[in-house]
């Protein structure tokens, strides 16, 4: 089953899409933000919040924003103080928070990195030692069918477990945790195991841990490692992504694009983030799932499907930009074409062989119907078998299960079971599908999958001229208009001095460059 | 009296189907206590036709049997909203006829609740299943002030802007978050002294008006609401509003 | 999506079926059954029944057996009895369940079936009037997807209706209404408007009118012509087939395959019966339905596929024996493969090709998932899913539409106007799909559908070398073995004496070859 | 004392899906009664989260709620067949050991029911789901007499035969006529005087051993039993009856 496509034509949009990216990398490359800078902290192997429950992280960029010049970045006061006080940074922190210590008087001194190198290798080596444990696990598992992902979201992280264990029990192979509503807000990140969450649970490092605890477990009795993603995303994108590093998450929802338009979040301030999130998640070797799937739950699924194209198209060179390989980038896409249109199907399964004929090499983010389910479970019930179909059919990578309760709550443990006995019947049933047929030369798929693309390369002609931020100001993905001088934590950004410094950057992009990763 | 019972495939037959996940493994007893459930709700003849285990400790069941309590339909009362909708014409034509300005409705999805879909349906030009948005009717100034904005703001925003009518949206309800929120915000009208300087209206997937009534609101409206339901029964209540005034 | 298969192969199979039926004919013809007779006497216009409920057809034809000599035919002894009476054929029945006319004396005069000419013709004449309105009523119908088709099995023909009515407004084209379990062993068939069924509502001429007005109202009001199906099957099939063809029902479930396999029933009983029944059909434009599906329920649906194309082939002879048009042949399979098997839906779809491509002109009774369906009616909805993509891709004509309840009960009517939603947007979501794929040429699929239909040549070779009575007793079909000596209805056959007439068959195939069925 | 409830995601958060069809239109008076039907079976938090009309007099409901009811599991006593199955060889010595002469059992699906799968998936050579039926068992004499056997004709043939058990399935079971069929053939046994020479066992979709007893037989056999769990139980039960007699 393959598409009849013009590979001048998306050789064409590979090109566009990394023009617009390479104007956006001048204004990153500039810049810093308060999160990233609580990430070099974290990396620096700070960690732990204060009486008042913030994070030593903020207390730090805090004590320097306000005492002194955060724009030579926190790594010059840290190699400073460490090198003068002898003291770890998180001792540093620690006496920072009780007034002990200010780092103001460091502010003009000279600096040198090296004295940082013990403890960035500390976490590198943390860090390596999960890929490789990841690595032995991943042994044991088969890859030549779509991988099962179920979320997770009872706002409990104990309770999570429970609903996560049988998952994986029923053969999901890949958990997510939603997070709750308003933690992408935060501008920091919530410390300690956590039990009050509002449709979905904290992202906490210590949630992290037990989750994936709990999870090595059962991948040890069911012989099958079973993946856990959470999100790098909102105003901590790049210090969730370091956590995430730290223990082990194996994907991690991570996409500017979302935030910008679903959570007005600035653009400037979250695309530096994500330079550097992307950076940590391509060392940790930690897939990266963009949202532009989200997309079509504001605006038509047929009319906007070349939208969706290409973002992927923006994604993959945001990606890798930041140094990231083909096979971490989940880029997203969905069925979420109206159930009501004709041959429905068809052009699902249309779009579905389109975005994995451009995309081969990519785990590729299936996203399920949500926006056209309804309290009618039987119904929705089909809805994610015919999804199931065409994920199976066109070999998806990433196949998030569809939920029957989709349109009332999030989901039951036995919602969720439902949802993984529904994709293994149709993975048997289908199994030699997409080998066994062939589109029409002029058939309906393949000329709506030819449309698509063209007119995803259209978009991207009109945004590789108008650039990025420009269109998003236009509305042009999923019909939702930001400006760049708005949007949540735009406060945060700020200009490099131009002695600035980010060691653990440059470790880490330096490793990469040599695909020297395994150390 | 015109007692009635659930409907398999004869009149009154009392026919019902269950599912619900137990917390015990999956076995003899498990169905047994799938029963014991079945019989407290007032089923007999209670078939448990498919049993699952979701975990070791966890069960699924799907249960078929004959319900024995009976409604009096007739006893009941619908808490609905009781003005019936006029078209957008009409509504354009009410607001003409019955006030001497144009009427400010503003509208968020509040806390932090980020979804607007719900909220442009109902406000956005060009509104949702084919019926236009607030935004669209003369007369009407439309303000949407879009999502995860918070109370505080909210009000300050229709003080500000002289709104007559406030719209809230919540879609997400888990752990009733939706219900804290609405009721901090009355809270807020009235610790400001407010509460009956606007009509207050909310929507969602999950609300509805009897639920709004008792949370001090002036109406609710559900899935397969549109702007013309939302907009015939503020311009009413503010007619009524003046009226008493 | 055409299938590459062997034409010589498939005209082999003809051959061999048509070899295998014209054997049995001569069998046939020479031999009549009570109920045989007993139609003949209802279409000669006898209806009602006695104090003891039994109708005046079975008091006819017993009185003839106990009194004077069967084998002659019931219409020598009317065609006597009016003839020297003057009374009505009706008017002769009561009197000798009155006791106050014998037809003993009669058994032995010559006789001219002239005089019973005026009842037939009356008969036929309310049968056209009925195709007439059928016609009518098509004019208005789309054919351009298969037909919808649902059972409605109350036990109570009222509340059959109120189910019947709610399946029409939910889509459904066709309704069958199924008998009670006990119906096809009686050789009798019951009297009057019914409302104590198990499974199923008893077969009644009362009831067919009522459901017939029923539907008929609600084709007005939908305007749409909701066809109606019953049983002309078991001991009282041609019986059942003229009631059917007088109150206008549109399609019999008619084998005498299914009758003896699974019912019991004696071989060469049913097949006299078959017969009559389906020249009967032929002429009243009434649609049939086999049942070799059914051999799926006692057989494994994958190893047994070619039993029932073999099947197919020979009720395809059967119908053509009695001269019906291939229009009017729904020749039976079905989608009953083990939902555990790897590939399944791949198999059924290149069953169902493969039915279609053999019989193109033959409106197939396609029927669903029964025998694997289980209580977890979220599965089943799957199943009746993949069944419903497989009857739209394949274009089948009459599409038994599957119950998720199948394994619990005889259908809600919620089960149903589920059963209607989940065909409805199958049928939408699929439009073009079968047009817009092809089979690999050396597929799973195309492979498959070869090597059923060279089993079922092989088959079907087998069973014109040893005759179909020795393949029923060898048990070739359903796995389930029967003998030509034993089974229900067997002491109903009797030879026919030299001079034995049946002027109604006659009369009916003289019109159907010279394609004069319209008068 | 260990008090439950049904789960969502949460324990004991009573979380429960129903489904069912009122004589109603498709309405909010419909809606609301389906609401009071979930609060009389003791459902709070009670959400129709989807409604569908059927015809003009029927509709549809799917309701999720939050149960109130508690069971204590421990409290129940699970009505099942007690003996421990035995594996085919283990039956077959155990008939070896403890009986002088082969068993007979006979089978036949009864009354107007047609279906065999059930009866020949205990008794047919080849039996089901890789379980051999009791034609395969040595020591065992199964006699299959097939569907739409009468109640009579088993009997007798069970007498001609001097059948240790005999085995009924029945697969209808619309109107209870599976009811009907099975009390009246415990009354033709106990009216020829003949309950006590037969272990009766019954079997089929529907069946189980809770409706055995109390229709007066030995034991009763639903889904997911086979030929050893029948044989298992019919041997220890006519070792036990030897003993007593
Ligand atoms: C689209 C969608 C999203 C989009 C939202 C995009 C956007 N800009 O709005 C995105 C992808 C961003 C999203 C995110 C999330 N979502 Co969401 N989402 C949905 C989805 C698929 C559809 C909702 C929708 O748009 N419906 C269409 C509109 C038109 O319907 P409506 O809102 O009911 O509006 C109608 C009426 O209710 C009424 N109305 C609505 N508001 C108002 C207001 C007034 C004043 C009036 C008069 C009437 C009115 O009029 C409208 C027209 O009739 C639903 C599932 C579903 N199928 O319902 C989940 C769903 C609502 N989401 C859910 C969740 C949990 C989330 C997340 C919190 C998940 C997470 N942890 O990341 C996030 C974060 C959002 C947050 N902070 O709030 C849950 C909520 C569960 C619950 N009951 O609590 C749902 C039900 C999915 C699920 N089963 O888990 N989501
Ligand atoms: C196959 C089948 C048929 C075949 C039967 C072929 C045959 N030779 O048996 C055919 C097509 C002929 C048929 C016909 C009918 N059927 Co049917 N059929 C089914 C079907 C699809 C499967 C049944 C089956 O074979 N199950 C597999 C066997 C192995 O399971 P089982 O019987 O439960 O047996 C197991 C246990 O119960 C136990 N067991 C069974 N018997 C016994 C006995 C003893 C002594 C013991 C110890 C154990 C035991 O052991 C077995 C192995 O574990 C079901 C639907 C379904 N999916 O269940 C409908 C179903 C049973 N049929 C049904 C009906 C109504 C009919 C008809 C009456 C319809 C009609 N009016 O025409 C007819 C007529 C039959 C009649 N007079 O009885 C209904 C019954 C509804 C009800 N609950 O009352 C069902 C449920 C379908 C439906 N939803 O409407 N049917
Ligand atoms: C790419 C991406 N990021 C983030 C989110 C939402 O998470 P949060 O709002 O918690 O960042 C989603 C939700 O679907 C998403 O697709
Ligand atoms: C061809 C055929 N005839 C008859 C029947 C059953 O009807 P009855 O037993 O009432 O004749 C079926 C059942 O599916 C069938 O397929």
């Amino acid at each position: 089953m393959k598409l009849t496509l013009n590979e001048d034509t998306i050789r064409a949009c590979r090109t566009d899409a990394k023009t617009i990216v390479d104007d956006l990398i001048t204004m990153i490359d500039k810049h810093s933000t308060v999160s990233v800078e609580r990430t070099i902290l974290r990396l620096l192997g700070i960690d732990g919040v204060n009486d008042f429950d913030i994070p030593f992280v903020n207390v730090l960029v805090d004590h320097i924003n306000d005492h002194a010049d955060l724009s030579k970045g926190v790594s010059h006061y840290l190699a400073a103080a460490v090198k003068d006080t002898k003291l770890s940074p998180q001792a540093i922190a620690e006496k920072i928070n009780a007034s002990t210590l200010s780092l103001k008087p460091y502010q003009d001194v000279e600096t040198d990195m090296a004295v940082l190198m013990p403890y960035i290798e500390s976490t590198l080596e943390a860090i390596n030692k999960q890929k490789a444990t990841r690595q032995t696990f991943m042994q044991s598992r088969q890859t030549d069918q779509p991988e099962k992902y179920v979320i997770v979201a009872t706002g409990n992280i104990y309770e999570d477990i429970e609903q996560a264990k049988s998952a994986a029990k029923k053969g999901a192979d890949i958990i997510a945790v939603i997070r709750t509503t308003g933690q992408s807000l935060l501008d920091y990140v919530p410390y300690g195991a956590t039990t009050e969450g509002f449709g979905g649970t904290y992202a906490t490092q210590e949630n992290f841990r037990l989750m994936r605890e709990a999870l090595d477990a059962v991948s040890k009795e069911e012989g099958r490692y079973i993946k856990l993603v959470n999100y790098a995303s909102g105003l901590c994108m790049p210090e969730i992504a370091a956590m995430g590093a730290i223990e082990r998450l194996d994907m991690m929802l991570n996409d500017s694009l979302y935030g910008i338009i679903f959570r007005d979040i600035n653009m400037k301030r979250t695309l530096i983030d994500q330079y550097f999130s992307r950076v940590i998640s391509a060392y940790a070797d930690i897939t990266i799932n963009t949202g532009e799937d989200n997309y079509l739950t504001t605006s038509d699924a047929f009319d906007h499907a070349h939208t969706v194209l290409a973002s992927q198209f923006i994604n993959e060179q945001f990606a890798a930009s930041a140094h990231m390989k083909e096979s971490l980038m989940g880029l997203g896409h969905a069925y979420e074409i109206d159930p009501d249109m004709e041959n429905s199907f068809l052009y699902e399964l249309a779009q579905a062989a389109l975005s994995k004929h451009i995309f081969p090499r990519a785990p590729l983010k299936y996203m399920p119907p949500t926006k056209h389910m309804t309290g009618d479970i039987f119904k929705g019930t089909i809805q994610n078998a015919l999804f199931n179909i065409a994920a199976v059919s066109t070999n998806q990578s990433i196949h998030l299960l569809g939920m029957l309760t989709e349109a009332i709550h999030t989901p039951f443990m036995s919602d969720r079971a439902l949802a993984l006995d529904n994709a293994t019947y149709i993975y048997k049933a289908f199994k030699d599908f997409g080998a066994d047929i062939e589109f029409k030369e002029d058939g309906l798929m393949n000329t709506r999958a030819q449309d698509v693309l063209s007119n995803a390369k259209a978009l991207l002609d009109t945004i590789s001229e108008e650039g990025l931020f420009t269109t998003l100001e236009k509305g042009r993905f999923a019909e939702i208009s930001r400006s760049p001088h708005l949007g949540k934590g735009l406060d945060g950004v700020f200009e490099k001095a131009p002695s600035y410094k980010n060691p653990v950057i440059d470790v880490l992009i330096k490793q990469l460059k040599e695909g020297d990763t395994w150390l | 009296m015109a007692l009635i019972r659930p409907y398999g495939d004869t009149l009154n037959d009392g026919k019902i189907q269950l599912s619900f996940t137990l917390p015990l493994p999956c076995d003899a007893l498990g169905e047994e206590t799938a029963k014991a459930f079945a019989h407290k709700m007032g089923i007999e003849n209670v078939s448990v036709v498919h049993s699952e285990a979701l975990s070791e400790g966890y069960s699924y069941y799907i249960v078929y049997g004959t319900l024995t309590h009976q409604v009096d339909p007739t006893s009941l009362t619908v808490t609905e909203v009781e003005t019936t909708a006029m078209s957008k014409e009409a509504i354009e034509a009410y607001i003409d006829t019955h006030f001497d300005r144009d009427l400010v409705f503003i509208g968020a999805s509040t806390g932090t609740d980020a979804h607007t879909v719900g909220i442009d349906a109902i406000m956005n030009m060009k509104g949702y299943s084919g019926h236009y948005g607030l935004e669209r009717y003369k007369h009407i100034k439309a303000i949407n002030l879009g999502s995860q904005v918070d109370n505080e703001t909210l009000l300050s925003e229709a003080l500000k802007h002289q709104a007559d009518v406030i719209l809230i949206s919540q879609t997400v309800t888990q752990k009733d978050v939706h219900i804290q929120n609405l009721t901090a915000f009355i809270e807020l009208l009235e610790a400001e002294n407010v509460r009956d300087d606007f009509i207050v209206i909310i929507g969602g997937a999950r609300i509805n008006h009897a639920l709004a009534k008792e949370l001090g609101y002036d109406a609710g409206f559900g899935p397969k609401k549109f702007a013309f339901d939302v907009a015939s029964f503020a311009v009413l209540a503010l007619h009524e509003k003046k009226k008493v005034n």
